[in-house]
């Protein structure tokens, strides 16, 4: 615990940015531990997932980008300060009356949550009870999160798809891509390191394993589709790191990543209208199938399904879209007439 | 009588608007696009006194447009006042519609055909002012005269006219919405109505101090009525095309104020109410300082515009006089001047335009011996002169005297002091410009357009240069009307004699 | 048809929802706009069967998955949400008729596809939250709608940069203020256990005076007052509304802050509840002051403006201010104001922007200085902003005066020095509106055309949604018994429900 | 369990970290990454109220050796945070997006210094 609030501190002071990057990781990291400590094992699996991988990764693809070192001045703000700590002392004061932390009479714990500890296992059959709300009784709001990611992909492919219309700053913009730390993985692969592509080559097929094993067996165990994901995600972004963006765009190229993410939640949602066709409400598995429980069994399913699917292809199309960027720059500069026809 | 009586209130608001269309398409020709405007007009004053015989047997059409706020609508309905107003700016507008064009041709105005249709939207505005309901409406349509005419104010697009319409739509959109609308929503929270009923309906729901501060809002709030001191608009206002100025700025938008000024006081506080709670007492003051003040302004202004300006806001402080004084005379005398006082400033701003169409003078200094060249002019601006300054046989003696005997009936001697001094200066400002125009020679100055040598020679026909016919006749028909009024009073009175027993 | 109309409420939502992958993937220019504008069609015609329905058989709930609430998810349309659900679908497929030629002009054609899909989503996460009976789910709209509207802003940067600095500052401000609401929620969930917001309203008067639930109301009601760009919470707002393309302007001037205030009203009245709210919480004295401040500095701020689009943003914010001060005087006058002028100002701000839009069409920017003559140049449009720019001021006819109306009318019930002192400070912000409109109509009427300047009219395709929204704007000013009625029901029905 | 509130006092700690770093710091990246840490504090809040002592992860078990039916932790906070998280990381990726392209326009990461340029815009 203390270890948090150390590595937080020293994420404040620390100027380097790529350190900064690195010690959010274990922050991150540190808390997925205590997540699992507090029983909340989907959570740790997730936020070591993202927290620790995928966003450091797009940490470090930026400062790639844009350069790690944070400019020397070390100011101290007393507004902003003030403001930190009364919301702080709001949050202080509020503590003082709050429900004891982990006593089982707890309005949380009496509420509302008693129904899906104990019936979400007859009613939906799934032994995870955070993959039954996940995806039945919350399943819209799950829905809202696929959207969330499908709209960050979308969001950043806007963003990172626009050519410059200032054109002459591209060739002075180059540098930064090697200057820092992380300048290795701007796309272009180690070439000439042999142990990493073995072992790599090695790993990737047994990451894709394991994410098909997240994604399907998230009924019994900690996991499902968001996780699986991001696994599958991080599995073709090591392919990519290792070989070149170019080998990776090979296997699942920009155009199919578009369609996937969207095919995600047309799947999501389908099965959204689906149930509605057959004259449940939107999102009730009970009517895909003549038993209630396999309905509900089918639907998350397929749901899953469409999270891993989205969540996999909103990834990937992140990472390519950050670290395809300079290619892009540089096609846009050099044929400027015809921006980037292949790509689109 | 072709319709109800309903169907010609409504018509009143209708027929310009049409016009206004009906000038839009065809402003490619210029004929037609005057005709359609003459036409409008006469239709809508026939439409206008198609009414006044129902008015007369005590009939109120009623009309209800819409409902903007719950229990509030747009509400036409139809009193004497109301009548009398209306008839007055309908029949003047088609005189001013001969005018303008005689003025806008004669001095190639640019943008004639927008300046038609502000013309015809600010009419309909006039009419919807002159036929309100209700508080509501009248300010809805006291808002919408004082932005079509902003157009018209602005009209030359220069400098002098950014500046005046700034003044100009600062102080009326400034005042209305800062004091009249809090006024009407107040009054609407104390009353739970803002109709107009006849003997008020403020009585009972508010205390003296109270009615004193709404009274407050009410008479500065209604910016058009040129109160001091916000007068500063009408001068500013000036800066128009002189059409403009005779009949917005002597007849519709400042009669529309000291109008709205009646209305409240008749039927929204009472005559009675008034009086018995003393909250007027001020008002009668200020409108007398405003009546002396104004007219000494009028002195120092060497501007013939200027000057017909500040004569204009002490004209209209008899109004208020008239109103705040709160006796049945005094309201007849305020109601009558308002009729009297438009016939004859609207008979002074046309012979400024014809002068200045004719010679292109705006200095009153400037008119010397101008009369021996436009005669008709002239008289027509003397006849129009006495008449404002109250002078039998003309129009303008019976709103004075009424006036007079308000204020006796007020036992307010010092008032009748006032309206004297007031109707020597009126003879102090306005005769010396025809004297100088008839019994002075004619500068002798290079610019001046009577040749070298003719200086000397007394009235001859050779050294008449009228103004295009079209700016001489409107104001010899005016200076007629100022005269036939004089006979006309008794039915006028009798016109709005109902609302003023109770 | 009555098994399709059952299912209108989540119709409303999902529609535009699963339209955007699909329009993410179709190429070329017309395409994509039309599927857009199609579907908002829908989901208005869809509002509008939804307010019959509730005006005719009152609120309506929806039960997501089949799962009765406070388990499941529920869907709640009562009038509040049903006249907010209008609102922004009517806004959002007028913008979009509109934006056919403008929007080709300022965002490249092979995005087309992919911005259209980032719009849907945004009208996606408006329509959700309002529609919503759940705390959470607001949450998960709210960034929808948010992360949507981060990358529209963005593609303002195709014409300025700045449009870049602006989405970001927004990204970081609208995350503190969304993370400020997850915690408000989270901790009245800790108090109550549930997420359902009836259900927590259910439940509320027995926790009501703990101390966490004190600070709930803080965190919710401060993160949405960042949501809202409540004064002095607003600096992102005139930023992103300046440099984001004009059809977007329009639309988020209309819609994106007005969801906050719904957001607002529903936990101030539905969830606390009256007597809490303004009995426990003293929210007058903190809604009040900043709501008075917000109008009057913001309009003066917005006098000096060179660039109609902020000028216009700046007077957002001021309107915002009137918004918020209707619901400060916790009347059921005051909310009336409020609703009304949720209403009426989104339909005049939208006028305008979209007639910005056309000027910048043609003229190519949006600074005063370029604008010189534009009355003469474009004097369609000029006009339409005219007509809106009075409807700003609160001319009478106009929706502006309405609302001006309730509010004057709530503050004189409000009494005492504050009730009147309001409606003088009211009037004189009405005063400053004059002003900061009147700069543009000088410049637009008495400044010489620039030479070379031709004198041409945006195409009828922008001409058209524009006027359609100024005559909006004249009838619901003169013919108000859709707006007005049910804001006085909804005023009513809020009022009445605590 | 001894410590109470101790929980929810980190958890106001980290918030105040981020809030401070999002505010007072004029790069780019640093503010993306104070607002992380902002968003991960309060799913240690979330997680923390789930939490029942001696419970278990959400997941069905067989009953436990001692007969007795095991406590499971809340499962609903769990869905939440994972919602969140998923909103966090979109968030982070459109920020970095953000900051990558302004980097791109105007060569640097540094708000101050963009003001600057803004302001000669």
């Amino acid at each position: 615990m203390l270890l948090l609030i150390a590595g937080a501190l020293a994420v404040l002071s620390v100027r380097n940015l790529f350190v900064a990057t690195m010690l959010l990781g274990i922050v991150s990291f540190t808390m997925a531990l205590i997540f699992i400590s507090l029983d909340a094992v989907d959570v740790a699996f997730t936020e070591a997932a993202v927290g620790a991988g995928i966003s450091t990764v797009l940490y470090i693809g930026t400062l790639a980008l844009v350069g790690s070192q944070e400019r020397e001045k070390s100011k101290f703000a007393p507004g902003p300060l003030a403001v930190c700590l009364a919301v702080g002392a709001v949050l202080y004061y509020a503590t003082y009356e709050m429900p004891r932390y982990g006593q089982p009479d707890n309005p949380v714990h009496t509420h509302v949550a008693p129904r899906y500890i104990e019936d979400s296992p007859t009613e939906i059959g799934v032994p995870n009870m955070v993959t039954s709300v996940l995806a039945s009784y919350r399943g819209y709001d799950t829905f809202g999160e696929t959207t969330v990611i499908f709209t960050a992909g979308i969001g950043v492919l806007l963003i990172l798809r626009q050519r410059r219309r200032r054109k002459k700053e591209v060739t002075t913009e180059d540098p930064p891509l090697r200057d820092g730390k992380g300048g290795s993985i701007s796309g272009l692969g180690s070439a000439h390191d042999l142990v990493p592509h073995v072992i790599s080559k090695l790993l990737v097929p047994f990451i894709f394993v394991f994410a098909l094993y997240v994604q399907f067996h998230g009924d019994y165990g900690p996991g499902g589709g968001f996780q699986a994901g991001v696994i599958f995600a991080a599995g073709i972004i090591l392919y990519a790191l290792v070989f070149g963006l170019d080998f990776a765009r090979a296997v699942v190229n920009e155009k199919a990543i578009l369609f996937l993410i969207s095919a995600g939640v047309l799947l999501y949602g389908g099965v959204g209208v689906v149930s509605m066709l057959l004259g449940g409400n939107f999102l009730d598995y009970n009517v895909l199938s003549s038993d209630p429980v396999a309905g509900q069994h089918l639907g998350i399913l397929l749901v899953e399904l469409g999270v891993g699917i989205t969540v996999t292809a909103a990834m990937l199309a992140i990472f390519y879209a950050f670290v395809g960027r300079p290619e892009l720059l540089i096609e846009t500069s050099t044929n400027a007439e015809q921006p980037g026809k292949e790509r689109n | 009588m072709m319709f109800t009586l309903e169907t010609h209130v409504l018509l009143s608001l209708i027929i310009p608007l049409l016009g206004a269309i009906g000038i839009a398409l065809t402003s490619s020709v210029p004929n037609i696009r005057e005709t359609v405007t003459l036409v409008t007009s006469v239709l809508l004053c026939l439409n206008v006194f198609s009414l006044l015989p129902g008015i007369m047997n005590g009939a109120e059409p009623a009309v209800l447009l819409a409902e903007i706020v719950p229990d509030i609508g747009l509400a036409l309905k139809v009193e004497p006042l109301g009548m009398t107003f209306a008839a007055v700016a309908s029949s003047l507008w088609i005189i001013n519609s001969i005018y303008s064009i005689g003025y806008m041709r004669g001095n190639n105005e640019p943008r004639q055909t927008g300046f038609y249709i502000c013309f015809a939207i600010a009419i309909a505005a006039t009419m919807g002012v002159a036929f309100s309901g209700n508080l509501l409406t009248l300010f809805v349509f006291y808002e919408v005269l004082t932005l079509s005419t902003y157009p018209l104010v602005t009209h030359k697009k220069n400098a002098d006219a950014l500046k005046g319409g700034r003044i100009y739509l600062g102080i009326l959109i400034g005042t209305s919405i800062g004091l009249f609308l809090p006024a009407i929503i107040w009054t609407w929270t104390l009353a739970g109505t803002v109709n107009f009923v006849k003997g008020g309906i403020l009585e009972g729901h508010a205390s003296a101090g109270v009615t004193g501060v709404l009274l407050f809002l009410f008479m500065y709030g209604i910016g058009k009525a040129a109160l001091m001191p916000i007068h500063r608009w009408l001068p500013a206002a000036m800066v128009a095309p002189t059409p403009v100025s005779a009949l917005l700025h002597a007849v519709a938008v400042v009669k529309a104020g000291v109008f709205a000024v009646l209305k409240v006081v008749i039927y929204i506080f009472g005559i009675d109410f008034l009086t018995t709670t003393g909250a007027a007492e001020w008002l009668t003051w200020v409108a007398a300082y405003t009546l002396i003040a104004a007219s000494v302004v009028a002195l120092t202004k060497d501007n013939l515009k200027a000057r017909l300006a500040y004569s204009t806001i002490s004209q209209l402080a008899y109004v208020v006089l008239g109103a705040s004084m709160a006796t049945s005379m005094a309201v007849a005398g305020g109601a009558l001047q308002i009729v009297m006082h438009a016939f004859g400033k609207i008979t002074l701003f046309f012979c400024a335009g014809a002068i200045y169409t004719a010679v292109h003078k705006t200095e009153i200094s400037d008119m010397r011996g101008l009369g021996r060249q436009m005669p008709v002019t002239f008289i027509a601006f003397l006849i129009g002169s006495l008449s404002i300054i109250g002078l039998p046989p003309l129009g303008g003696s019976w709103s004075k005297f009424y006036l007079m005997l308000g204020a006796a009936e007020a036992d307010e001697i010092y008032l009748m002091i006032v309206l004297l001094v007031s109707s020597l200066l009126n003879i102090a400002y306005l005769l010396p410009i025809v004297a100088r125009g008839f019994f002075y020679p004619p500068l002798g100055q290079s610019d001046e357009p009577v040749p070298v040598g003719y200086e000397k020679s007394d009235f001859s026909w050779r050294n008449i240069q009228e103004a295009p016919l079209f700016c001489v006749l409107p104001p010899v028909l005016t200076a007629l009307a100022c005269v036939v009024l004089f006979f006309l009073a008794d039915p006028i009175v009798r016109l709005i004699e109902p609302i003023l027993t109770p | 048809m009555t098994a399709l109309s059952s299912q209108f409420p989540i119709i409303v939502a999902i529609v535009p929802l699963l339209a955007a992958p699909i329009c993410a993937l179709f190429r070329g220019t017309t395409l994509p706009w039309a599927i857009t504008t199609i579907i908002s069609g829908i989901t208005f015609y869809v509002s509008i069967q939804l307010m019959i329905a509730v005006i005719q058989g009152g609120p309506i709930s929806y039960e997501l998955g089949g799962w009765a609430p406070p388990w499941g998810i529920e869907y709640v349309v009562d009038l509040l949400s049903g006249f907010m659900l209008i609102l922004i679908s009517a806004i959002s497929t007028g913008v979009l008729l509109f934006s056919r030629e403008s929007i080709t002009r300022e965002v490249p054609d092979h995005q087309l596809g992919l911005f259209f899909a980032a719009y849907l989503l945004a009208l996606t996460g408006m329509l959700g939250i309002c529609i919503t009976g759940d705390a959470f789910n607001v949450f998960v709209f709210l960034e929808i709608m948010s992360l949507s509207s981060y990358a529209l802003i963005a593609m303002g940067a195709n014409e300025d940069r700045r449009a870049l600095t602006a989405a970001f500052q927004y990204l970081i401000i609208g995350t503190v203020g969304a993370s400020f609401y997850l915690i408000g929620v989270g901790l009245i969930y800790m108090m109550t256990g549930t997420l359902n917001i009836a259900d927590i309203a259910a439940r509320f008067p027995e926790i009501e005076g703990a101390r966490p639930i004190l600070a709930a109301a803080g965190f919710i009601v401060i993160g949405l007052a960042i949501k809202l760009a409540l004064f002095p919470f607003h600096v992102w707002l005139p930023n992103s509304y300046t440099y984001a393309p004009s059809i977007i302007t329009a639309f988020f001037a209309g819609t994106a802050t007005k969801v906050g205030v719904y957001l607002l009203i529903r936990f101030i009245f539905t969830v606390f509840g009256v007597n809490y709210s303004f009995g426990g919480l003293e929210l007058t004295d903190i809604l009040l002051p900043l709501a008075v401040l917000g109008f009057l500095s913001m309009s003066v701020v917005a006098i000096y403006q060179t660039n109609i689009k902020r000028l216009l943003a700046y007077s957002s914010v001021a309107q915002l201010g009137y918004i918020i001060l209707g619901i400060a005087l916790a009347s059921e006058s005051g909310l009336m104001a409020t609703i009304v002028h949720i209403f009426n100002h989104a339909i005049v701000k939208s006028g305008l922007f979209l007639s910005v839009g056309c000027m910048f069409y043609v003229a190519g920017s949006v600074y005063l200085k370029d604008l010189h003559g534009i009355g003469r140049r474009m004097p369609v449009t000029t006009f339409g902003f005219v007509l809106g720019g009075l409807g700003l001021i609160g001319v009478p006819l106009t929706p502006g005066f309405i609302s001006k109306w309730y509010l004057v009318v709530a503050s004189i019930e409000h009494g005492g020095v504050i009730g009147y002192g309001l409606v003088a400070l009211l009037m004189v912000s009405s005063l400053l509106a004059v002003i900061y409109i009147w700069r543009v109509v000088e410049v637009a009427y008495f400044r010489d055309i620039p030479e070379g300047a031709e004198k041409k009219e945006a195409p009828l395709s922008m001409l058209v949604p524009t006027w359609l929204f100024i005559a909006a704007s004249f009838y619901f000013g003169i013919e108000t018994t859709f707006n007005v009625g049910i804001a006085k029901a909804t005023a009513a029905f809020l009022m009445g429900g605590s | 369990m001894s410590f109470g509130f101790f929980n929810y006092w980190i958890f106001i700690i980290l918030l105040m970290i981020g809030l401070y770093t999002v505010m007072s710091r004029s790069n780019l990246v640093k503010k993306m990454i104070g607002l992380s840490l902002f968003q991960i504090s309060v799913f240690l809040f979330y997680i923390s109220m789930g939490k029942i002592d001696g419970g278990t992860a959400p997941i069905v078990v067989e009953t436990g050796a001692d007969g007795m039916a095991p406590v499971y932790s809340n499962p609903l906070p769990h869905v939440l945070i994972l919602t969140a998280i998923v909103v966090g990381i979109a968030t982070t990726a459109l920020g970095l997006s953000l900051v990558v392209r302004i980097r791109e326009t105007f060569g640097t990461i540094d708000e101050d210094e963009i003001l600057e340029m803004e302001d000669k815009d």
